[in-house]
């Protein structure tokens, strides 16, 4: 039994300038899936972080606003507030979610403001040249950690999304990967579910996703995916960590 | 519409509501907080939407989804949060979003003090952030003023696609004075269906809209500079508005000063005058576009000798007097810079 | 013509409040008003202090260093401000609380007991509106049906309150005639 | 049912993932580069593909597409 | 000492190491990010501070609170992440810190692009934050000048206790020139027991410290005003610095140009003069402190027709330099504000 | 058999600007106390925040320094990363803290920087005047939000201790309370156990303290009191929870 | 041992906390405003205090010291 | 005198890195130099390009709108600066992915198939010393010798490649005689 496949229409044709086997373009795929199939194209606003991911809006069809580091989840605060019809998503990388942005994803997430957060989690600064980021592993190295991540010095790895569950406010908050078609469904499904919690009005919904950076990991993007597997996810477990039913 | 007694904070809320903006995101910061206070209360009154954002940085984003969602907007604070604000109000001067910015400004630099000040002069006018833009300034001297800027501020904002800058000090925010809201003034937000991410559903154009301002392609960002450019440029030829003060007599000394400064500076000209001395008095009204070929003009008459501006700073708007002035007359500076407004008697000395 | 009040004495005695009703009395009586307001950190410390510039042209500096009259509601105010008042301007003093005087003998000093009189009207929290009436029946410097009225404004949302407000005003207003 | 499989060129990096996941070891990359200087995935044995879309899911770049044979 | 290819950036962060500061914290943004992968590597080594912070909002404290302990430190950015330091950076001017802040400036305004650019100008010279305050701001034309104003930078922060500036365009920290480290350049820190909030213990002085930059009393803080005044008014008499360029020639145009853009107007006065064509140039190497004087001078000459300010902006140190001219002579502006830096073909157009 | 009582050394002479019943006195005099205990007066620098405590250093005898709003954890980490023998802490209220400054203690804490915060929690923003704060309790009312707050627009209050003890590098986390006697010789072992973990260079350590603001809260400090015990103890629950030899 | 308790009228802001926590009601605010527009606390009844500090304790003024008297 | 040389190629060829060893070379031999990058976005879009500037002066422009010569390491570079390279200048061209020619007949055009050369040598990563060696000998912008040192001194860490970039410089000589 066969099955076809086709380019989402939510997606544009462009080419994306990702480097080769870079995970962003998956995340992209499955968001304009899931908006083709609620049928909200025409009501969505998207959110591009400063990131790879900052020509974000080249790669989808609807509206698009362009953030800057680390504010998304503001703008989409402000969106939402005064246009609650409208659909927002922001799609953010760990530099910009977990360093600078930190203060703004806790308080929309506290705020319960109903929009939906994409945060990919390469562990990593991909855009800039593979500086260190909050998520980098216990001893990985980056250009500025070139010894290797010292948690003695630095700490240890942020895990976004169980810091995220540990607030009393309603949410959605997932963890998934890109790194196999086993769990890109998954992830399919918790963009959708997060989608849809926005649509019935009912909370703040973040799905993470574990992702890879082949170019500054500086590794191919087969062995990416492989680094990926064994080392981040026994640390970044995937699964539900909060639904709005929880509370 | 008869005379209310308002605290200029309040008339500042009131005034956006009744232009026709009822959408306000702000963090408490004295002397202004006063605005939230009132707008808490009455923005549900009439739908709108108010939100205490959890900082200054991300209120001026909050500010800037709103705006290019298509919403009219606006926010106020005082110095230090106005800084904080820089790297939002600069992407979206580059991203052409209108929004107004109200700067209840106290002394600074740093945490300085709560008291007023017009310290914030260089920062409103030249580079309030990195790069190439300008705000379109406008300084009340009265709380009435201050209601009539506000309500002008919007449809400037949208016309310019520009964010636009209140700047009073401390005084005008918790003054009280009577004040009127003319009806006049209400606008209707500018159809902005051909850039807002308003949602492709909602609007009648079929191409879908992106506010950003990235430019990778040196050539796009060059062009987006100019453009910005010719915007300031219509500014200065549209927007110069200033007052004069007892410059039909012979002055031999011409003030300038904006903002309550200039109040107390024409207390003192009416005083000199009594005394048989007469100085005349620019104050500009928006300083940015400032009314440089006025105050050229004024200082270029033969019986004025010297230029005095006036400032409760250590001497910002005086690098513009000295610009307009182009060396034709001495141009000096009088100020104080730690809340104490001058008084006339000092201004006189 | 131009008017300037200084009000000053600590928080909680309603300084801000009598200062806003004279603003609001004098604009009703069609005068240009600024009402101008200590703010900051002294809050916490425990003083207020305010101004009104009451004038029949538009105001010019709203800032006054010589204010034309005072109400001292403490002393520490009293003896901050009174060296200040322009000759032949009135000096209120708040007779329960202070016990010298201003030392001018060039102005018109009022001095009422009003948290005495206040507590005789059965309510502390009026020797405010007892000062501020006395002030204006000694000075004039608004009428006292434009007072009235805008005591009764003021107290729109608590009805229950004007009535003896009412009283303490007119109390005031004795109290300037006795002095 | 018939189905027509591609890897658009203009698409593909070269990446590889797809040949990793290929449940029936259909895929390979090709050996010359191409004008944008990538080596292309292409199907080395497209008579064993079961026209999963596991390919399709994986690719990054949404190169892969299998469409229903239309009838001529 | 031989020379040694280097990249701007590292260069950058090597001069710090070796003029004695070995503490750096940064957050990452093009196109200074090597100055922190340098350092990350190097600070080690010599036993400094290297620190990541998670923002350049955070940085800005964290140099704050060094410097404030009496630390030397040092942070790099770009114009966005500059934007974000403007609160930090007017407090510890209010406080009378020293540290040095290098912006290798992008082209703005907003997210903007990543290629070298001047617009920041206005914002380094007149205003990073609120307040009335100044930055000592020197503008590298070359690496090996980025380096000795690195060096210099850190005896002038503390000379003034104020922060020092470096401003260069993206050029000047992508690009790889021959460097030197000059040993004379090397610099123990100025005693800072009297204010630095050391440890009561680790000092002679048995008063403690406090550094702070709230006066809640007017006068206090004018007084401190008028005390920040004072030391720019310093900075105006001692720290001017700039070159003069073919200002021996009898030319008909004076440039005035700094960082990268003034290397690309002396070729264009070289193939101008082999032309026959006269062009003077003066290279503002300190722009705050301004060299009013020396440029009207330089304008002031009957040979010289017009000024010309020759910036990667749209406009911005014209402004100072109609200041400085004072309407003797005309003052035009050539610029581009995209991230192409223009040729001297284009200047002489 | 009685006890003596005296000013402690670490704290000045200076009568405070606080309102009458105010709580932060009483944290003062804990931290002077502690840090007279411990001897360390001498290589001790605060940080004062910017609400109520902004004139903190007026009433200690040793280095102060004055942070902006919400950054005195970014200024304590330069301190303790340039001068690690210095004992550093810093002293922010909930505004500060847990609004504008969430950013900065969130990395400061999982950086596992060497300092000490004392959090004070008094449920509103104290010095401007009484506006709602992360950690004002649903229904509330302050002077923005005038119809108490709203957990649908807003979201529910932010416990600090509890995010904070979500990260994964080691810290002492505790909070206490200064409401009665009782409460209060608690929240003096844990102000003394957060800087010998400290002076230990074991790891960040934080104390939150419930406290009263009677003046923005409208009702007098007695009634204050009762009101903290009863509408915030429930549900800022007193205790340990987290100390480095947990993990 | 005999000790001096004293409550500094300069300090006391008269917030009425340790009236409220002294364990043999000991304590009463003044009826009169000082100076500084406060009540101030006094012990209204020194006989019954047994110097257990407690008011001490929680005073967020650091009013009331209670020191060992001296011999003479 | 002063000469400029444009790298150009995509992202792995090591463009970077023979601009910057010309660079070292040239400073070695006393000269002024700029090595000027291009970086930003198109790091991820996959393309290199950088500048180097020798002079017996002190450097004015570092940015060359018309440099001297070309070195071209792959096709849309060639065409994209090609036609700036100013008359009588060098265009190299990496003939294993280029196919064409520049276009111009007032330049001296040297076409050398690098790709294949190296895999002959064994290590295909020396395409681009091979490239440069040959540019360097038909230009004669710096001197051999002092290529090979800037050479040894890049690869001091990685003694073990040496010998291997030595016998790359040869053949980048030998290809230059040929053509
Ligand atoms: C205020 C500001 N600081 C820094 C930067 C530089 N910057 C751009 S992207 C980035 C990091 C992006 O990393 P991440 O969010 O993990 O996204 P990725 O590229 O890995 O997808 C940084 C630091 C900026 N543009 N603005
Ligand atoms: C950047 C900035 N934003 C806002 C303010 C105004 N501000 C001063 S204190 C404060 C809130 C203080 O509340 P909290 O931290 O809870 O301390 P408390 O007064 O309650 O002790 C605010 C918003 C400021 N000074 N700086
Ligand atoms: S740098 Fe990393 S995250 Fe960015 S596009 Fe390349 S692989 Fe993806
Ligand atoms: S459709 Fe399935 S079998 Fe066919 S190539 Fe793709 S993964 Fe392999
Ligand atoms: S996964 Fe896609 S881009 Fe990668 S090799 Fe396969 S077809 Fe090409
Ligand atoms: S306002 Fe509240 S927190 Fe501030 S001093 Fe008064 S009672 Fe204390
Ligand atoms: S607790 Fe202290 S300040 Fe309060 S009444 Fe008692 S002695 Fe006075
Ligand atoms: S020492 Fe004890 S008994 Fe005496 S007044 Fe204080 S609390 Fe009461
Ligand atoms: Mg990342
Ligand atoms: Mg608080």
């Amino acid at each position: 039994m066969g099955k076809t496949f086709a380019r989402p229409e939510s997606m544009s044709l462009a080419v994306t300038h990702y480097c080769p086997g870079c995970t962003h373009g998956i995340i992209h795929r499955l968001v304009a899936e899931v908006i083709d199939e609620l049928g909200i194209c025409g009501r969505t606003v998207g959110i591009a972080p400063v990131g790879c991911a900052v020509l974000a809006y080249n790669y989808f069809t609807f509206d698009f606003q362009e953030a800057a580091h680390g504010r998304a989840p503001a703008m989409a605060t402000g969106i939402k507030r005064v246009r609650p019809d409208l659909t927002v998503f922001t799609y953010q990388g760990d530099g910009d979610l977990a360093s600078i942005g930190m203060g703004e994803i806790i308080h929309a997430a506290n705020r319960g403001e109903k929009f939906t957060t994409i945060f990919v989690n390469n562990a990593v600064y991909g855009m800039t040249g593979g500086q260190m980021a909050p998520t980098t592993m216990p001893g990985q190295r980056t250009t500025t950690s070139p010894f290797g991540r010292n948690v003695d010095d630095v700490g240890m790895p942020i895990k976004v999304a169980e810091l995220l569950a540990a607030l009393q406010t309603p949410a959605y908050i997932v963890r998934q990967a890109v790194l196999k078609p086993k769990y890109i469904v998954k992830a399919k499904k918790a963009i959708k579910r997060a989608f849809q919690y926005q649509l019935d009005r009912k909370c703040f919904s973040l799905v993470e996703i574990i992702s890879t950076c082949p170019t500054n990991w500086g590794v191919n993007p087969v062995e990416a995916i492989t680094w990926a597997e064994e080392k981040m996810l026994p640390y970044y477990k995937l699964g539900e960590y909060k639904t709005p039913e929880d509370v | 519409m008869s005379k209310v007694l308002m605290k200029g904070n309040e008339a500042i809320g009131e005034a956006a509501i009744r232009s026709g903006c009822l959408n306000y995101f702000a963090y408490p910061i004295t002397p202004q907080s006063e605005v939230a206070e009132y707008l808490a209360r009455r923005m549900p009154e009439v739908g709108g939407v108010f939100l205490q954002g959890e900082s200054e940085v991300a209120v001026s984003y909050m500010i800037f989804g709103a705006a290019a969602a298509g919403a009219r907007v606006f926010t106020t604070s005082s110095s230090p949060g106005i800084s904080l604000m820089s790297e939002g109000i600069s992407y979206m001067a580059g991203a052409q979003c209108p929004a107004v910015f109200v700067n209840i400004m106290r002394g600074g630099p740093g945490l300085g003090g709560i008291l007023p000040s017009q310290a914030d002069y260089f920062q409103a006018t030249k580079s309030l952030g990195h790069g190439d833009f300008r705000l379109l300034v406008m300084a009340p001297a009265s709380v009435q003023e201050a209601v009539e800027m506000m309500m002008d501020a919007f449809p400037l904002a949208e016309k310019y696609r520009n964010p636009v800058m209140i700047l009073g000090d401390g005084l005008i925010g918790q003054m009280m004075e009577p004040v009127e809201f003319p009806d006049s003034k209400k606008t209707e937000p500018l159809n902005n269906d051909a850039w807002a991410t308003s949602g492709l559903d909602t609007r009648k154009s079929d191409t879908r809209n992106l506010v950003k301002s990235l430019f990778l392609d040196p050539e796009a960002l060059n062009n987006n500079n100019l453009l910005l450019k010719s915007k300031y440029e219509q500014m200065k030829r549209e927007e110069v508005r200033f007052e004069a003060y007892n410059t039909d007599s012979a002055y031999n000394v011409l003030i300038v000063s904006y903002g309550t400064m200039s109040r107390v500076c024409r207390t003192a000209i009416d005083s000199m005058k009594a005394d048989g001395i007469e100085v005349g008095m620019i104050r500009p009204q928006t300083l940015f576009p400032f009314p440089e070929d006025q105050i050229r003009a004024a200082a270029d008459v033969t019986h004025c000798s010297v230029v005095a501006s006036i400032e409760m700073s250590m001497g910002q708007m005086i690098e513009d007097i000295e610009r307009s002035v182009q060396g034709k007359k001495p141009v000096k500076w009088f100020g104080k810079c730690g809340g104490d407004v001058p008084t006339p008697e000092e201004v006189v000395a | 013509m131009q008017n300037e009040v200084q009000f000053a004495g600590f928080g909680g005695q309603g300084i801000m409040l009598i200062g806003k009703i004279l603003a609001h009395a004098a604009m009703e009586e069609g005068f240009e008003v600024s009402w101008v307001p200590s703010y900051g950190p002294e809050m916490r410390g425990g003083t207020a202090y305010c101004t009104v510039v009451i004038s029949d042209q538009p105001i010019g500096s709203p800032v006054i260093k010589n204010p034309r009259h005072l109400v001292a509601m403490n002393r520490p105010s009293l003896e901050k401000f009174a060296p200040a008042v322009q000759k032949g301007g009135i000096i209120f003093i708040n007779g329960s609380l202070i016990s010298v005087n201003s030392g001018r003998d060039d102005v018109d000093e009022l001095v009422v007991p009003v948290v005495e009189m206040a507590k005789e009207l059965g309510n502390v929290k009026t020797a405010n509106i007892i000062a501020l009436a006395a002030f204006v029946a000694r000075s004039g410097v608004v009428g006292i049906e434009a007072l009235k009225g805008s005591i009764k404004e003021e107290f729109a949302q608590k009805q229950k309150l004007i009535p003896m407000n009412m009283q303490a005003v007119d109390a005031g207003i004795q109290a300037a005639k006795k002095d | 049912m018939a189905y027509v499989y591609s890897i658009d060129i203009e698409y593909c990096k070269g990446c590889g993932l797809c040949v990793t996941v290929c449940p029936k070891k259909v895929l390979e990359l090709e050996s010359k580069v191409s004008s944008k200087g990538y080596f292309p995935a292409y199907r080395a044995r497209p008579e064993d593909c079961i026209y999963c879309a596991t390919c399709c899911r994986m690719c990054p770049d949404v190169a892969i597409t299998i469409a229903e044979e239309k009838a001529a």
